[in-house]
C-alpha cells in the first residue's frame, strides 16, 4: 500500500499523519440546494476520514441513485466512486467487498434508496455483516423527485403540500437493530460535534457499520408539522451517548470523564470511548438498545448516538473463509488449475 | 414382426417417478454404453416438482454420431402407472416395452406391434431384498440388467462401474451386482436376447467425455480465474454455480486452507448480477449465471454495465419461456431479450456454445472478452446443454495461456502519464483504460456512473459530450465484433451449395443430421454454427454468398433471424425460418420436414412429429 | 445591421438559474403570446437536480403552426452568469441579447454582431422592492416586460393574466405589474421598440389549449374509468401520476366524499406493476407510468401478463438512455425494449401519441384495448412530449362511449355455460373469455399463472397444449393489429410521390415542418405518422407504395426501423434511418440536412446544426 | 354476494353455515412431497375456510413461486388462485385488494419467496397494513429448487449437506413486529389445534394478519441438525397463547378457562378469545411481544402462537379513504367525469 504525497501543498493548512490536508479529502463542488443537510454530512465525512488518516484511495465510495446518493461525488475526490442504480448499492458494494476485502467501504444512501426501492439488499446487507459503512441521508422524502413522503417519514409527519402520513414510519436503525446489526446509531446532519466521532467508529469498525443520519431536505421537508425539519429534530433529539473515537496509542480525549467510559477496543488497537453517564441502557445489549429505541418512538424523542455495538460478529469475509489476500490481487498462476487436472478430470467423465 | 437388426443405432427411453433415485441406475446404464466404446447421448425429461411426477430419461445410441435427439422410441422401459399408457404409444412399431408383470398389466397395454417382455421386477426385489427403500433402488437396477442383456452389452462393464461407484462402501457392490443379474438372468431365460437392437464394441471414444454443459461452464471460470460466484437459485442455472463450488474448492485453496474465490447466494438476481458488477468493478473477475426469468430482473443493471462500461460475465441456461413458462424443458428464446436487454439504446455481445467443450472453452475465454471489451459477455446456454450429459471432446488447456486484463493502468502506468481520462479513446479502437480502485492516492481515481459524463468521467448534461460517448459505444461495437470468436463451417458441408443453413446452440447434432438425410434426398446444404453476438464478416460472406438460408432455431419468433437482418441488413425474404420451440432439443427429422418442405418435397407435416410426444413430457 | 423584419416568426430563450422561480414568469410570457392568438411552442431545459444548476425556456413563436423546436435564437435574454458566456454564442446573428447592466458586462460578452439590450434588472429591483426573495422573483417580471415591449406583446393581456393568477391574494397584482411595466419603459426609454421581431394579433388559437402531455394522458386515464393507479417516481413521469391523482380528486368523489379511485406509491417500479397486474386480474382498470429505468425493472412482470394474459396500461415516458442516462433530456430509446419486453417469446403492443390531444384520446383508448385483448399496452410517450406545454387542440370526449370490458362473464354467463375454460379459443379471433374474482360460487373459477397450462388452465408440462397455446398467442397478436389505431397520413402530403417518410412521437412538427422546406427545394414526399405497433395493413402498404422510406427517429440505433423490417419482413436497405439523440427535441433543420444529403444536395452538415446547442443544455 | 349451493351433495359430510362440505373446499391433488409440512398448511386453511362458513368465491388466493406457493392450487378449488413471480405476491394483492376491497385475501409464501426475493415487497405490505392473511410456510430452505439455505435457515442450522449457516437469521415474525404489523403469529404445521383457530382468526382479522408457520421439508431439510426438522421443532416449540376464534354469537369454547380469557373483539361481532394465563406477555403490547420473541430466539426456543396483536390499526383502504363500494363495481357513468368539465377544462388551458 504505497502512496505519493500529494502535488499541491498548502502550508497553511493542516496536516494530518500521512502530510494530507482537508484539501486533498475535499470533492468537487455540491449540487445540491444551499442548506441541504446533505452537504453537512459529505463535509464531516471529508474531515472524519482526514482526521484517520486514511489515505483516500484506501476507501470506496458506494452509493444509489438521488440527492443523497450524488454527494460521494462531492467528497473524497482522490477515492473511487461508484454511482449504481436505484435501491441497489447494497449488492454493489458486496461485491466490491469480495474482490478486495482491503479496501475501506463507505456506503451512501437515501431514504428512499434504502428503504423503499433498495429495502430487500439493505437487509441481506446487514445480514451478511458487510465491512462496511453505510450511512443514510435521511431526509423522510425523496429530494430528487421533487419531495414525495419517503417509507421513513414518520407517522403523522406533515409535508411540504399539507397531506399528513398516515403510513407506519419505517425506523431503519429499529430495523437493523431486529435484524442484528453489528453497529447501529442515529445522529443529525446538524450536529457535527456527534457525527464526526461516529463515522470515524464506524469506518474503523470492522463489520457492518450503520449511521442512520437524519439530514433535512430544506426544499421539500422542512416545512413545519415536518418531523424531520431542522427545527423539530433539534426539538426532539435527545443525545444519549457521548461517544469519542481513539485512534490507536493516541490517548483519550478530555471531552469525556474516562471514569464513566466504556471503551470498545478495535482490532487495530483504536477504540471507541463511550460515555455511559447519562445512558439508560446498555449499547452491548440488543434488547436493550430495541427497548430503549422503542419508547424513544413512543416518546417522540429521537434517541441518537450509537445504540448499538457487537464487537463479536463475524464478517463477510470469515463467514466466506475467503483468503486473506485480496481476490482481485491474484494472477493466473494462482487462480488456474492448469491442464495438470485435466487427465483425472477428464478420466472421471468417461 | 419382420425387423431390420441394427446396430449401435436405437433409442432406448427409460420412464420412471421422479425423486425414486432412477437417476443414478439410468447414468450407469448410459454410462456403460459409453464406455463400450460407442457414441451415447442421455437426456433427462423431468417435471418441475422434486417428487412424485413422471420423469423421462432417453438414450440415444448411434455409431454414426448422431447424438441429436431421435423421435421415435424403440425399447420402452415403464414401471410408471402415471405415464405407462401414453408410454406404450411412444413405442415405435417393432419396437420393445420392458415392464413389471409382478401383477399382470391391463391387457390394452399390450400392443402386438411391438415385443412386450414383463419382468416381475417388484417381485424379484421382495424375494431378494428386505429394506423396502433398497427394494426401490434396485428395482432400477434390474431393468438396467435386464435391458443391458436385452441389447447384448457387456455386463463386465456393467459390473465394474458398480464397484467403482461403491469404492469404499463395499458391501454394496454385492446386492447392486446382484440385481443387474436378477434381471440379466431373468430376460435372458424367458426371452430371446440378444435382440435386433445391438450394442457392438467399438472403439469410437479416444479423448471423448461425457459431461453436463452446466459443469463445463463452471470448470471454464475456474480455469479463466473467476473469484466472484454470486447466484441465485433457479433451474437450470442452479447446478451450474454449485459446480462452480464445487471445482472451485478443489482447485482454489490457498496456503491457509482458504479460499481464493468467494462464492455467494444473494438474495435475488437483481442483488447477484449487482455483486458481479461490483467485483469487477473492483478488479476481480465476478460472474453470475441464471435463466430466462433472472435475465429479466438484470435489466436495468446490464444497462448500467453496458454504459458505465463495467466487465461482466453472465450466463445464461435458457429454459422454455415466456414468463415462468416450462422451467424444466429446454429453448433458445432469450436472445432478444439478451441482446438488446436494458432501455436506451444498449446492446449487448452474446456467446452460443454447442457442446460441453465448447462451454468450457467459451465461458474461459468469455472472461478475457469481457475485461478486453468492458462490456457485459452473455454466453446463451440452454437446459439441455446445461442439465444432460453430453457426449463431447476432452477438456483441455494451453498453460501457456494468461488472463487478459484488458486496459487497466497500473500505479506505475499512472505516474507516467499525462493526463487519464477514463472514456478517453486514446487508442481509436473505442475501447478506453479503466483503474482499480486503491491503485494510487492521487492519481487515476474516477467516478463511475450511469449517467452522461465526459470523457474525463465528469458528470454532465451537455449533448455533445453525450453524442460522442454514443457514437463511440457505437464504434466499439464494432471492435466488439473483431473479437467475437468465428463461425464454424463444418468440413464436408461447405461446396458452395446454393442454400444453406445456420444454427448455433444445441441445434448442432440435429442440424448436422437432417444435412446428411437430405443429401440422401438429393439436397446439398452448406453449414455455418454461428457462436457469437454481433456478427462478424465471415457470417455476413456467407450470407451473402448463398441464395436462401435456413436459420434453425428453438424459438418461436425466430430471434436469431431478427438479429441476422437487424444487425446485418439482410433481407428478411432470405432467411427462412426453422423452429422448434415444443421444450423438448430439437430433432433432425424435424429439421429435415421443414427444410424438404421448402424444396418442394411432400414432407410428413410437423404435428405427427409432434405425436411421438404425446407423453407430452 | 441589416435586417429584414419577422412577424410572428421567431425564438426566444430565457436563461436562468433553476430554483428560483423563473418557471411561472417564462410560463406567463408564453401563455401571454398565445392569447394574442398566435401559435407558441415554450421547451423548459432544465437539469437534473432541483437548485442552482443552468435552465433554459425556449419560446418559438410561428403563425405557420411549425412548433417543433428550431435551431437559431433570435432573442436571449441571460440573467445567469454560469451559461451568460455560452448563451451569448447561441445567439442568432442580427439577434437580441438581452441582459442585466446593473453591474458593467464583460466586453467580449458583447457581440457586435447582435443588438446588446442591457437592463438594470437587479439594479430596478433593489430600488422598488424590499422583500429580498420577491427582488429574485419580480427581476423575473422585469425581463418579461422587457421583452414583451421588445416584441410588442399586447401589455394588456400580460397584465390580465397577471391579475387573473393572483385572485384572491390581490395585493400581489400591483407589485407584479408594476415589475412588467418597470422592464417595458425601461426598454422603451433606452432602445427602439418594437424591434424588427414583431408579434402580431392573430386568431389562430380558437379551440387550441396550451397543455402538457402527462397531464393529458392523466386526464385520459380519469376519463377511461381507471380506478387504480400505483406508481413510483421518476422524471419525467412523476407529473403524470400526479396529474391523475389531482382529476381524479377533483371529478371522482362519490357521495359520501370518498375516492372512487386509488393512489398508491409504491416502493419500487416492480410492486407499481405488480399492483397494475393485481387490479386488472380483480377487474378494476389499473394502471402505473414510468421512464426507462422503470421500464427495465419491469421487464419480468411485462412477461407475466403476456403470458398469463392480463390487461394492463402502461405508459413510458421516454428520457435519455442508456441506464440513468440524460434524466431530464428528451429521446425515443425505449421502444426495443417495450416491445420485446420480457424472456422468452414476448411481445407487446405499443402506442405512440403525438400531442396532448393524441395522449388523452389514444391513453383513453388503450384502456379499452388492454382490455379487449386481455395484455400490456404500452403509450410510449416522452419528456419533451410530457413534461412541456404544447399547442395542442381542445380536449373533447364523446358521451356515448361506455367502456370496453372485452370478453369477461358475468354470474349469469357462466350459469349457462356448457364449460368455461380460460384459454379456450371460442370465437377464433385467439381472444379468450375471463372471469373476476368472486363472481360466482362454484363456476368460473381458475387459477392464474405464468407456467404453462392447459386451455382449461390446468397446469400442464406436456408440449402439446404449451404449442397450442404459443400458437394462438401468435395468433392473437394478428388480432391485435386489427385493433390497433391506424397511422395519420396528413393530407396535402401524399400524393403518390416516390419517395415516403415515416415518423412518430414528437418528431410530429419538425418533420412536417422539413417536408415543407424540403419541397421548396423541388423534393416532394409522402408523409405516415405511425400510432401504433403491431403494425397493421395500412403501414405496410404505405412502404411498400414507395421506392424508400425516411424513418425519423430520436434515438441511436434506429429502434421503430428494427420493428418495421423484422415484423414486416421489409428490406433493410429500403428504410433510410433519420435519428436524433442529443437529448433535445429534434428540429426540423435537422431531418432536413439528412433527407436532403439523401437526393444528392450539399448540406449543411448536422455538426454546425449542433453548434448551436453548445450550450448542451 | 349471492352464491348457489354445490351441484355435489355428501350427506355423510358434515355442512357449515352455507351447507358447504369440505370436499366444496378442496383443490386439485398435491405435487408435493410425501409428508411435506405444506400439505399439512393446505389441509389446515381448507378447514378453516370451511368452519368459517365463507362462500369459496370470496377467497381470493395469491403466491409467488416455490413449493409453498404453489399450494394454493391445493386447496379451494372454488377460489380464484394466482400464481405470480417470484416473491412479488405482495404487491399483486395489493393491486388486487384496491381493486375490491369486499373479498378475502389469502397470501401463500415461502421463506425463500418472502424473506429474500420478497423482502421489499412484504415490507412494505406490513407498512400498508393490507387487509390480508399472509401466512410464510416456513421450511428454511428453498425447497423447489432443492434445499438450498434460505434466509429464515437459522445461526448455526445444518442442512442436508452438511453446511452449518453462519448468517444471522430472518426472523419474519420479529421483523413484522418491529414494521408495526397488526397481528402477528407463529406457528407449526404439525399442530393443527393450533393453527385451525390461528388461521381463523387472522382471516376474520380486519387488516395485515402475518402467520409464521414452521413447515418442515421433508426432501431437504428434516435432516438432524436441521432447526426446522419436524424432530427439533417439537422438542424446542414452546406454545405460549392458547386461542381460540370464536364466530358472531356463538359461545366460547370450553378449551379456555373464561376467567383467564382476553376477548379481542373483531368488526363483526366475532373475536378471538386468548387465554393468558401461562403467557408471560401482553399480546397487545408491541414491545413485550418483541422482548418475548427475542428472549426465545437465546433460548432457543420457538415461540408460537398469536404474538401480538393492534385492533385499531387502519388498513390501506382507510388510510387512502376509497369509496365503501369496491372500485371494480363502478361503470362508466360512475367513473366518467363526461364531456360536461371539458368546457371549463379547456378554457383553464387558454
Ligand atoms: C429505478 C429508478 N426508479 C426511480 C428513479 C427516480 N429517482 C431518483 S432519486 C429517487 C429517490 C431519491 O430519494 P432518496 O433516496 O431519499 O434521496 P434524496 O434525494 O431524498 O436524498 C428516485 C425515485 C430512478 N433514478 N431509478
Ligand atoms: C425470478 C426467479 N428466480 C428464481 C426462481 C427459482 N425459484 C423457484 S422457487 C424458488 C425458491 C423457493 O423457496 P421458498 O419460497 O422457500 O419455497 P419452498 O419451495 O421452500 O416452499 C426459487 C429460487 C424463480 N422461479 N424466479
Ligand atoms: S432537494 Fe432536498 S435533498 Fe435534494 S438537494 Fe435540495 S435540499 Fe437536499
Ligand atoms: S421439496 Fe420440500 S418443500 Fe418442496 S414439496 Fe418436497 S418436502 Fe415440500
Ligand atoms: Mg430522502
Ligand atoms: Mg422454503
Amino acid at each position: 500500500m504505497t502512496y505519493i504525497k500529494p502535488e499541491f501543498r498548502h502550508p497553511e493548512l493542516p496536516k494530518n499523519k500521512l502530510g494530507f490536508t482537508t484539501k486533498d479529502y475535499e470533492g468537487t463542488l455540491s449540487t445540491l440546494c444551499a442548506g441541504c443537510g446533505h452537504d453537512s454530512i459529505s463535509a464531516a465525512i471529508a474531515q472524519s476520514i482526514f482526521e484517520l488518516s486514511i489515505p483516500p484511495h484506501r476507501i470506496a465510495k458506494m452509493s444509489g441513485i438521488g440527492c443523497s446518493s450524488k454527494t460521494p461525488a462531492y467528497f473524497l475526490g482522490n477515492s473511487h466512486g461508484f454511482n449504481s442504480v436505484h435501491g441497489r448499492m447494497p449488492s454493489v458494494a458486496t461485491g466490491a467487498y469480495l474482490a478486495n476485502r482491503d479496501l475501506i467501504y463507505l456506503g451512501v444512501s437515501g431514504d428512499g434508496d434504502s428503504a423503499s426501492i433498495g429495502m430487500g439488499q439493505f437487509v441481506h446487507a446487514v445480514r451478511r455483516n458487510l465491512n462496511m459503512t453505510y450511512i443514510i441521508m435521511n431526509n423522510g422524502c425523496y429530494g430528487l423527485t421533487k419531495g414525495q413522503d419517503s417509507a421513513t417519514a414518520d407517522y403523522g409527519s406533515i409535508n411540504k403540500s399539507g397531506n399528513t402520513n398516515l403510513f407506519e414510519t419505517i425506523d431503519m436503525a429499529g430495523l437493523a437493530l431486529e435484524l442484528g446489526a453489528s453497529f447501529v446509531a442515529r445522529s443529525f446532519s446538524g450536529d457535527k460535534e456527534q457525527l464526526i466521532p461516529l463515522i470515524k467508529a464506524a469506518v474503523s469498525y470492522p463489520g457492518f457499520a450503520f449511521i442512520d443520519v437524519i439530514s433535512p431536505c430544506v426544499t421539500f421537508n422542512n416545512n413545519k408539522g415536518s418531523t424531520k425539519s431542522y427545527d423539530y429534530v433539534r426539538e426532539h433529539m435527545e443525545i444519549v451517548s457521548d461517544l469519542d473515537f481513539v485512534a490507536p496509542a493516541t490517548e483519550i480525549k478530555a471531552t469525556i470523564a474516562s471514569g464513566a467510559t466504556e471503551r470498545i477496543v478495535l482490532h487495530d488497537g483504536s477504540y471507541l470511548a463511550i460515555n455511559k453517564l447519562e445512558m439508560d441502557w446498555d449499547p452491548s445489549d440488543r434488547l436493550s438498545a430495541m427497548t430503549k429505541l422503542h419508547k424513544g418512538r413512543i416518546a417522540n424523542e429521537i434517541v441518537t448516538g450509537l445504540l448499538y455495538y457487537d464487537a463479536h460478529r463475524k464478517n463477510l469475509h470469515d463467514i466466506l473463509d475467503t483468503s486473506l489476500t485480496p481476490l482481485n490481487a491474484f494472477n493466473t498462476k494462482d487462480l488456474c488449475p492448469g491442464s495438470g487436472v485435466l487427465e483425472e478430470l477428464n478420466a472421471g467423465l468417461r | 414382426m419382420l425387423r431390420v437388426e441394427k446396430i449401435n443405432d436405437f433409442v432406448i427411453r427409460l420412464a420412471n417417478v421422479n425423486g425414486t433415485g432412477s437417476a443414478s441406475a439410468n447414468n450407469l446404464f448410459a454410462k456403460a454404453i459409453f464406455r463400450m466404446g460407442v457414441p451415447v447421448s442421455p437426456k433427462n425429461i423431468f417435471p418441475s416438482n422434486i417428487q412424485g411426477l413422471p420423469t423421462w430419461y432417453e438414450i440415444r445410441v448411434s455409431d454414426k454420431g448422431y447424438l441429436g435427439r431421435r423421435a421415435g422410441i424403440d425399447i420402452m422401459v415403464s414401471i410408471n402407472p402415471q405415464s405407462i399408457a401414453r408410454d406404450v404409444e411412444n413405442i415405435s412399431p417393432g419396437g420393445y416395452f420392458v415392464y413389471d408383470n409382478t401383477k399382470p398389466l391391463a391387457k390394452e397395454l399390450l400392443r402386438d406391434d411391438v415385443t412386450n417382455i414383463g419382468i416381475p421386477m417388484t417381485g424379484l426385489t421382495t424375494e431378494h431384498y428386505t429394506d423396502p427403500r433398497l427394494r426401490l433402488l434396485f428395482k432400477n437396477m434390474i431393468y438396467v440388467g435386464a435391458v443391458s442383456a436385452l441389447i447384448n452389452m457387456d455386463m463386465g462393464i456393467l459390473e465394474q462401474m458398480v464397484s467403482d461407484q461403491f469404492k469404499g462402501k463395499e458391501k454394496l457392490v454385492t446386492p447392486n451386482v446382484k440385481a443387474l443379474r436378477l434381471g440379466a438372468d431373468y430376460i435372458a431365460k424367458h426371452y430371446e436376447v440378444p435382440c435386433h437392437l445391438k450394442l457392438e464394441r467399438k472403439d469410437l471414444n479416444k479423448d471423448r467425455i461425457m459431461f453436463d454443459g452446466n459443469s463445463a461452464c463452471a470448470l471454464g471460470a475456474v480455469f479463466a480465474g473467476a473469484t466472484v460466484g454470486a447466484w441465485y437459485p433457479i433451474t437450470p442455472s442452479t447446478s451450474l454455480m454449485s459446480a462452480f463450488d464445487d471445482y472451485a474448492s478443489q482447485y482454489r485453496i490457498d496456503q491457509d486452507g482458504k479460499k481464493k474465490y468467494a462464492f455467494v447466494q444473494a438474495e435475488d438476481e437483481l442483488a447477484a448480477i449487482g455483486m458481479a458488477i461490483g467485483a469487477n468493478w473492483n478488479g476481480a473477475r465476478g460472474f453470475t449465471a441464471t435463466s430466462g426469468p433472472g435475465i429479466s430482473l438484470m435489466t436495468e443493471f446490464l444497462g448500467l454495465a453496458y454504459f458505465a462500461e463495467i466487465p461482466l460475465v453472465l450466463i445464461d441456461v435458457q429454459r422454455g419461456g415466456p414468463s415462468t413458462g416450462m422451467p424444466t424443458r429446454t429453448q433458445q428464446s432469450d436472445i432478444l431479450a439478451c441482446a438488446y436487454a436494458s432501455h436506451g439504446d444498449t446492446k449487448h455481445p452474446l456467446i452460443f456454445p454447442s457442446t460441453p467443450k465448447d462451454c468450457f472453452d467459451l465461458t474461459a475465454h468469455a472472461f478475457d472478452l469481457a475485461e478486453q471489451l468492458q462490456t457485459p459477455i452473455i454466453v446463451m446456454t440452454d437446459l439441455d446443454l446445461g442439465m444432460n450429459e453430453h457426449y463431447s471432446e476432452k477438456i483441455t488447456w494451453d498453460d501457456s495461456k494468461v488472463m487478459k486484463r484488458g486496459k487497466v493502468l497500473s500505479a506505475e502506468d499512472l505516474e507516467k502519464m499525462e493526463k487519464f481520462g477514463r472514456y478517453l479513446d486514446v487508442d481509436g479502437d473505442a475501447l478506453t483504460y479503466r483503474t482499480i480502485p486503491g491503485t494510487h492516492p492521487t492519481k487515476g481515481s474516477f467516478f463511475t456512473r450511469g449517467t452522461s459524463r465526459t470523457e474525463m468521467a465528469v458528470y454532465t448534461e451537455e449533448s455533445e459530450p453525450y453524442l460522442r460517448n454514443m457514437d463511440r459505444l457505437s464504434k466499439k461495437w464494432n471492435t466488439i465484433k473483431s473479437y467475437m470468436p468465428d463461425p464454424e463451417f463444418p468440413v464436408d458441408y461447405n461446396h458452395g451449395n446454393e442454400a444453406g443453413v445456420i444454427y448455433f446452440g444445441t441445434s448442432d447434432f440435429s442440424t448436422m443430421e437432417a444435412a446428411d438425410e437430405l443429401k440422401n434426398e438429393g439436397i446439398h446444404l452448406d453449414l455455418m454454427r454461428i457462436k457469437a453476438f454481433p456478427f462478424n464478416a465471415l457470417v455476413e460472406d456467407f450470407i451473402h454468398s448463398h441464395e436462401r438460408i435456413f436459420v434453425v432455431e428453438q424459438n418461436r419468433d425466430a430471434q436469431m433471424r431478427t438479429l441476422l437482418i437487424n444487425e446485418l441488413n439482410i433481407d428478411p425474404s432470405k432467411l427462412i425460418p426453422v423452429l422448434n420451440y415444443d421444450g423438448l432439443p430439437i430433432t433432425a427429422k424435424h429439421i429435415f420436414d421443414r427444410i424438404i418442405g421448402q424444396f418442394g418435397y411432400s414432407s410428413s407435416s410437423s404435428i405427427n412429429q409432434h405425436d411421438i410426444y404425446k407423453t407430452g413430457i
